[in-house]
């Protein structure tokens, strides 16, 4: 098997010295984390590499020796490091070297017996695969290989191929803490991470953010107690919360405070992940929801709205009687029955009266409730938006009556047709075997089920087109309100820190690796170069995007179609809302 | 096998079973080829006056709805007064069920196990829906165009015609759908009626005729035949002379119509089936002779 | 060492094949289609233009011409970064894995890496792929729970079919390859 | 080539034991046979079985086979079965029972495709009833290549359907090389029906693999009589007369039980039947049957019951004689000719004739008169073997290849003065323009870009071959992939 040396870029340049890594024997990789410069003295250096081992639980070892020939290669040197393989003894003993030209590269693997055909030149069973170090410590493997929540040991195991590269560089972090400046007892050489200020601001935010991150918890467990007590949940109050869009809204955007503020720090990468797109998408909520407050509050356009409303509800009830005025009539030229028209019109009217009235007893009140809605835009557009949608709601109530009763009113009718209409081809719906049987009736059965079929069939037309349009004024109606549920729900869901991060550290969300081939040439190793392959962002949001609170659409549209004709009733707000998408 | 010589196969005598190889090719084609290949054996030779018996019973559902749409007619027109139809029509079925009781000598009934009283309340059934109804079918298409109402009548009364139990056992026979349609079209008609009592009684008198009437000639047709072509012809010239009273083209038609249908097809098909030609063989699909309902019902 | 060798696809169009050995573990395939030639670019867009002048000429509306070259340059651009393919690369390393990057018109490439420890096998598989049935090479991946299952099919070469010869260049390399990766992988 | 040496061997003995007549007769040239039917697995039936029987033997006598039908809901493309064995699962609508809609042309692209790409040389395609058949016919002799047909089923000249199915039978058998028929009574059929010269009509029955329906005495009581039933519930099979016999038997014999394997429209009468007369515990339904099952359904039973009302060649009483039982039948199409007359108990298709017959049986089994399953066994098992039907097949096929294709005129001609002005005027139209849809499929991609398969079969089969390693690894990888 190909021996794979993964040598950091950022020592390429180093001098000489011993190659510090962790040897992987289940794929034969050596992983080089750091060069350890001469002089040195060993017995520091082993004590350096288990004090490292034992914070990382990684294996760390010498894997070999690296020669860095700037100058006229002195034989000296060469047999000196040949020496050292006596005193780090390590199965396979690397010797990386690198000629004065950066090109010509050679590495010797020496007691490392390869299994494969003896005719091959060693040099060909070694391949040299550069990596940056800060990328790839940085970086993010998706889908995590190892378990998050199991044991180093077996994380190790269970990590197979790249990810326990990455893994290894990953966890041996504490070796690259120490900083190239300070006087260590040995001098090495590795990726050091610049911008220390920026790291000491990074922890006071840290030391800080606990007790913040109390007294909120302790805030937001007040608010929620207040909410789950007695008073809120008892009958008809509970169902209105259950039936409002804004508890809903409200609900949600509690938990999500809740977990971003609970104290304990987040134990894997993904949850911390979770953590902070849930922070940026409420910040961004409310940032935008204050923006539409100052707006709103700005030169009295509540007022303005508040006097639009009122009228806009009149002149929706006006058109309403239109309506009912023109199907009362022979609406189309169509073919109705006149008396159970006119019932039916009557019936409506009497509807749009009651709800005019209404409106009218509402109309004072109207800015002072606007005025305290506006308010509820500090909160989040969010929940602006969901109030928004239950205002139409309700302003649309009487629509959602008169959607009821054509329903009902037509479901009635096709169910009686349809039983009536296989009387009248003498079969009957077999309920045991759930199929249409033949079936020999009576004489009377027949004549009343012709007579009551003939009579169905001449009122089909007149219930049908008042359910045609009413159903379309409903739709309407819900179409509106599950646009602004979508666009709830796309703030709500969308994971825009990991987009930021993917737009702005394409290495930290990885999807894999891809390998460049180095120019080579015969007789020397293969050198390849390992790149980070940064994740689509399709996958970004797929793989990041939260929770939802809206539930999703129960059924298709083919079943939505089927129940729209067979009468049955489409439940209103929040799934019909979904439908939309 | 196609290796044999042809002076093989004389000797040998070719067998028409393919459970053991014979000397001959496997195209071999041997003078008993086709020997057992029929013609018209299941041709039925029909006499003309049997044949005429069987049409009559088109020829009365054909008068039949005849007499109904005449009748319609004069109540429409109002030259038939409502009370005297219901009278009459009151009276013809009483006597009407006397007689098929008689001719059923009662072993009918013993047979369904149908009380009196369940007729009683059937026909109890009957007046009282269709009076009650009779408002709402009076309002019922006054929107709809006459136009339309005719032909949907004119359709459903065709269908009645055409799915109406001949006594001919095909695929598309069914008397409920027949009935059915019948009774359809007389409530379209009658929904055109002056008034509420006119439709009531119309569709009454539907039931009569469409309902009540074939059941007691198919007991005739199977007592007494004689009678039962004896009333035939009555019942015949009784709807040619209602037709006549309306348009005389549409008397001279249905005459025609009639005529043709009781001598001019039977006496065709009789000739056509000299034509016939009906290969026949033992691939044909045997047909089941026996009747199978009877494990069934 | 580089070899070129020129092929042609299912529908016989030019292909070249050019086989880069870098190493007797590590070898690259790279399939190149022939680039986006002028004249199609030309019939297509003045196609266009001409429809467009034609409405213009029909209703004296300046918007349609604007528009069409606003369609035209955006469906170009569209085709050159999403569709047009140039070149389908297969690199597979010895006990490293295998490598498809397939680089479009507009320079953008999109790469996957599939390890070897997923790697079940290379083969040549039979589809029948709209009117025709054609030839592909795929990559077999191992299902990660039962290692004898097959868990997913990965196409090589999917924009660029060729034919039947040049896959069996392609399998007969990589078969070489994979074979010494089990002998290696499974004697120690 | 060696493999076949192997082979040689038995082959010949089971020849000799054939008939002495084609000891000599070696075997010349080998074809690249494509078998066309609508019908095949998983969908199951008489049909699918002869065409899988038929090209395994063939691909042991050294031909290439290969087969074409139309996706199974979740089966597309192209599988591989034993021996190597090809078949093509072509996405074409499904029209009506398994029977793909036909426009006459939509087909030709991907069947000329896979014409060429696999070299076919003859094309055989099975079913009246399968209209992907048809077409298979139709491009092949527009593409110039010879065809044999094997009818399968039998028709009426009663009614409307049969006449115009009889003259679509006619146009597209009448350029057909040559015909194959189960039974003689099924070649007299299809002669009248498709108006043919009978000397290109050969009759090869089906058979049965007698090893698969081996008797099995012990697995039924003797304290009881087992009538048993296998067949599709559908009123061709006679279910009605099923219905009728069942309650009359029932009632007259206490001991006597049914068993009946079978799905089908039918299936709800019985059901009806079984309810009417309280029989749940004597009347088993068993639905649908694997044909694998088959067998330890019969071995069940002391009787078996066919009650079709038309069959060309009945391999279901095949099998029940070779599984030792006692056949009853109803005495139509073929079935006369299928067993002698020691075997079968042959009745008018009435259920009182069926009844009596059944009584018949029941006595003779009573008494001990009947052979014990073992002998009815090595009797039947001699009658049908598939290598015969293979051997005889092959003869067809040497034969066809030897013919001349008629050129487009010729064929033209053919077309009009056979099947009448009207309809060869029609046909001879579409004809045309399915020459020119080729045509225009030959500019869009000639047949050098088509890539000629590796086949499977055949003499030079990869899998009958050594190939070198990788290479077969490949191989039998294709084999072996599922999708």
């Amino acid at each position: 098997m190909v021996l794979k040396a993964f040598f950091p870029t950022c020592c390429t340049s180093a001098d000489s010295g011993l190659l510090v890594g962790r040897w992987v024997p289940e794929q034969s990789s050596a992983v080089i984390l750091a060069v350890v410069h001469f002089p040195f003295i060993p017995i520091q250096v082993k004590e350096l590499l288990a004090q490292v081992q034992q914070t990382s639980q990684v294996g760390l070892a010498v894997l070999g020796t690296w020669c860095h020939r700037r100058q006229e290669p002195e034989e000296s040197l060469g047999r000196f490091l040949e020496g050292l393989g006596a005193i780090f003894s390590h199965e396979p003993w690397l010797q990386l070297c690198r000629e004065k030209g950066s090109k010509l590269w050679s590495c010797k693997a020496t007691g490392w017996q390869a299994p494969t055909s003896p005719g091959a030149p060693s040099e060909d069973q070694v391949m040299i695969i550069f990596y940056d170090q800060r990328k790839v410590l940085l970086s993010q493997l998706h889908p995590p290989a190892a378990l998050p929540d199991c044991q180093a040991g077996d994380a190790m195991a269970s990590a197979t191929g790249l990810a326990a590269i990455f893994d290894t560089v990953a966890r041996s972090e504490v070796l690259f803490q120490s900083d190239r400046f300070d006087e260590g007892p040995v001098r090495l050489s590795h990726w050091q991470s610049e911008g220390v200020e920026a790291s000491i601001l990074v922890e006071v935010a840290k030391w800080a953010s606990g007790p913040i991150c109390l007294l909120l918890t302790y805030l937001l467990s007040l608010v929620s107690a207040a909410s789950t007590c007695r008073f809120f949940n008892l009958w008809p109050l509970s169902f209105i919360w259950s039936k409002l869009s804004t508890c809903e809204q409200l609900r949600y955007r509690l938990e999500q405070l809740t977990f971003i503020f609970n104290p304990q720090k987040a134990e894997n990468p993904s949850q911390l992940m979770r953590k902070a797109n849930m922070f940026v998408s409420v910040l961004l909520d409310v940032a935008l929801g204050l923006t539409l407050l100052s707006w709103l509050h700005g030169k009295d356009r509540i007022e303005q709205l508040a006097d639009a409303l009122v009228p806009v509800a009149d002149r929706v009830a006006e058109e309403l009687q239109h309506l009912l005025q023109w199907l009362m009539g022979a609406p189309a030229g169509l073919k109705m029955n006149r008396a159970l028209d006119q019932v039916l019109g009557r019936f409506f009217l009497y509807h749009i009266h009651l709800w005019i009235s209404y409106i009218h007893l509402m109309s004072p009140f109207i800015e002072r409730i606007l005025w305290h809605m506006g308010l509820s835009a500090c909160l989040g557009l969010t929940v602006a938006l969901s109030i928004l949608s239950d205002i139409i709601a309700l302003l649309t109530f009487h629509i959602y009556c008169f959607y009821v009763y054509g329903a009902r009113l037509y479901c009635l009718k096709i169910c009686g047709l349809s039983s009536l209409w296989r009387l009248f081809r003498g079969k009957k719906w077999n309920v045991l075997r759930q199929r249409v049987d033949s079936c020999s009736y009576d004489l009377d059965q027949l004549f009343i089920g012709t007579l009551l079929f003939t009579i169905l069939v001449f009122l089909l037309p007149t219930t049908a087109l008042y359910y045609l349009v009413f159903t379309l004024l409903r739709l309407l109606v819900v179409t509106v309100q599950g646009l602004i549920h979508l666009l709830v729900d796309l703030i709500n869901s969308l994971p825009l820190y990991a987009l930021g991060l993917r737009l702005c550290r394409p290495y930290r969300l990885a999807a894999g690796v891809k390998f460049r081939v180095l120019e080579h040439e015969a007789g020397r190793p293969l050198r390849l170069l390992m790149q980070i392959n940064p994740l689509p962002y399709g996958r970004v949001v797929h793989i990041y995007r939260l929770p939802s609170c809206g539930c999703h659409p129960k059924h298709s549209w083919s079943s939505l179609c089927r129940k729209l004709f067979f009468g049955e009733l489409i439940y209103p707000w929040r799934q019909r809302g979904d439908k939309q998408d | 096998m196609s290796a044999e010589p042809e002076t093989q196969a004389e000797e040998i005598r070719w067998q028409k079973v393919l459970y053991e190889r014979q000397p001959f090719p496997d195209n071999y084609v041997d003078q008993r080829f086709l020997e057992e290949l029929r013609k018209n054996i299941h041709a039925r030779k029909y006499r003309y006056w049997a044949v005429v018996f069987e049409s009559s019973v088109v020829v009365q559902q054909l008068c039949s709805v005849c007499v109904f749409v005449v009748i319609w007619w004069y109540m429409d027109e109002g030259l038939l007064a409502p009370h005297w139809l219901f009278g009459t029509g009151l009276a013809s079925s009483l006597v009407g069920y006397i007689l098929f009781d008689l001719l059923d000598g009662g072993e009918g009934r013993r047979k369904s196990g149908r009380t009196r009283w369940a007729d009683l309340k059937s026909a109890l059934v009957f007046i009282t829906f269709t009076y009650g109804f009779s408002p709402i079918l009076k309002t019922l298409t006054e929107s709809v165009s006459t136009d339309t109402i005719y032909a949907m009548s004119v359709f459903m009364l065709l269908g009645h015609l055409v799915f109406f139990d001949y006594g001919a056992n095909a695929a598309i026979v069914s008397s409920t759908l027949s009935l059915n349609m019948a009774i359809f079209a007389s409530v379209c008609l009658a929904s055109r009626l002056p008034r509420s009592l006119h439709a009531f009684i119309m569709v009454s008198f539907a039931i009569q005729i469409f309902a009540l009437w074939p059941m007691l000639q198919k007991k005739l047709k199977a007592r007494t035949p004689r009678s039962y072509v004896g009333v035939t012809l009555l019942f015949a010239f009784s709807a040619l002379a209602g037709l006549l009273s309306i348009s005389v083209v549409g008397a001279t038609l249905f005459a025609l119509l009639l005529v043709s249908i009781s001598c001019l097809c039977p006496f065709y098909l009789i000739r056509l089936q000299l034509f016939k030609e009906n290969i026949h063989g033992p691939w044909d699909e045997a047909e089941i002779k026996e009747d199978l309902s009877r494990f069934l019902s | 060492m580089e070899e070129e060798q020129s092929f042609s696809d299912i529908c016989g169009g030019r292909l070249a094949l050019q086989r880069r050995y870098y190493s007797p573990s590590c070898r690259e395939f790279c399939v190149s289609s022939p680039r986006l030639s002028l004249r199609s670019l030309t019939v297509v867009t003045c196609t266009v233009w001409l429809v467009a002048y034609g409405l213009f000429t029909l209703c004296e509306n300046s918007m349609i011409l604007s528009a069409a070259i606003f369609v035209t340059l955006l469906g170009l651009l569209g085709y050159l970064h999403f569709v047009k393919i140039d070149q389908e690369t297969l690199l597979i390393i010895d006990s490293l894995g295998i490598q498809m990057t397939s680089s479009y018109a507009s320079g953008k490439e999109s790469t996957t890496f599939i390890e070897m420890g997923k790697v079940k096998d290379v083969i040549i598989n039979e589809a029948i792929y709209m009117q025709k049935v054609i030839y592909y090479l795929c990559i077999l991946l191992k299902d990660p729970v039962e290692p004898n299952e097959i868990s997913q099919v990965v196409p090589v070469f999917q924009n660029a079919k060729p034919r039947l010869d040049c896959l069996i260049e392609v399998y007969r390399s990589c078969q070489e390859i994979l074979a010494h990766q089990k002998a290696t992988s499974t004697s120690p | 080539m060696a493999y076949r040496g192997r082979r040689g061997h038995p082959r010949f003995a089971a020849r000799y034991r054939v008939n002495r007549g084609t000891l000599y007769t070696y075997r010349t040239r080998t074809h690249n046979i494509c078998m066309v039917s609508d019908f095949f697995y998983p969908n199951m039936g008489g049909v699918e079985s002869h065409i899988y029987q038929l090209s395994q033997c063939l691909i042991e006598r050294g031909h290439k086979v290969i087969i074409v039908t139309h996706a199974y809901e979740n089966r597309k493309g192209i599988r591989y079965l034993t021996n190597g064995l090809k078949v093509y699962y072509l996405p074409l609508k499904v029209m009506y029972n398994q029977s793909t809609a036909t426009t006459l042309f939509h087909s030709l692209p991907l069947l000329r495709y896979i014409f060429v790409r696999e070299r076919v040389t003859i094309i055989h395609s099975h079913s009246s009833f399968s209209a992907m058949a048809h077409d298979a016919l139709f491009h092949a002799k527009t593409m110039g290549l010879q065809t044999v047909f094997t009818d399968h089923s039998l028709f009426g000249f009663a009614d409307v359907s049969s006449v115009l199915t009889n003259k679509l039978l006619t146009v597209s058998l009448c350029d057909t090389n040559h015909i194959i028929c189960v039974s003689f009574t099924s070649k007299e059929n299809t002669v009248l029906r498709a108006a043919l010269n009978p000397e290109i009509v050969s009759v090869i029955p089906n058979a049965v693999d007698p090893t698969d329906f081996t008797p099995d005495p012990f697995r039924r009581h003797d304290s009881i009589i087992t009538i048993v039933v296998v067949s599709r519930l559908v009123y061709r099979k006679g279910t009605d007369l099923l219905s009728g016999i069942i309650p009359e038997l029932c009632q007259k014999y206490p001991n006597l039980n049914f068993i009946i394997g079978g799905e089908g429209p039918k299936r709800i009468i019985l059901e009806e039947v079984r309810e009417r007369y309280q029989l749940h515990d004597r009347v088993r339904l068993l639905g649908a049957l694997e044909h694998k099952d088959v067998r330890n359904v019969l071995v069940q039973g002391h009787i078996f019951l066919n009650t079709s009302l038309t069959e060309a060649f009945c391999m279901a009483i095949v099998e029940a004689a070779s599984c030792g039982l006692q056949v009853v039948s109803t005495k139509v199409g073929g079935i006369p000719e299928v067993l002698p007359e020691n075997l079968i108990i042959l009745c008018e298709p009435s259920v009182k004739s069926l009844c009596e017959g059944l009584e018949k049986a029941i006595s003779q089994l009573k008494s001990g008169t009947w052979p014990a399953p073992e002998n009815i066994h090595n009797v039947v098992k001699t009658f049908y073997t598939w290598r015969n039907v293979a051997e005889r097949t092959e003869k067809v096929y040497d034969r066809v290849a030897g013919e001349a294709v008629l050129p487009m005129d010729r064929r033209l001609d053919r077309l009009i003065s056979h099947c009448g002005p009207v309809t060869g005027c029609i046909f001879a139209l579409l004809a045309v323009f399915n020459f020119l849809f080729l045509i225009f499929l030959r500019w869009m991609t000639p047949d050098s870009v088509i890539d000629v398969a590796i086949d499977a079969t055949g003499p030079k089969g990869a899998w009958t071959q050594q190939y070198p390693c990788n290479k077969r690894r490949g191989e039998n990888n294709m084999m072996s992939k599922i999708r």
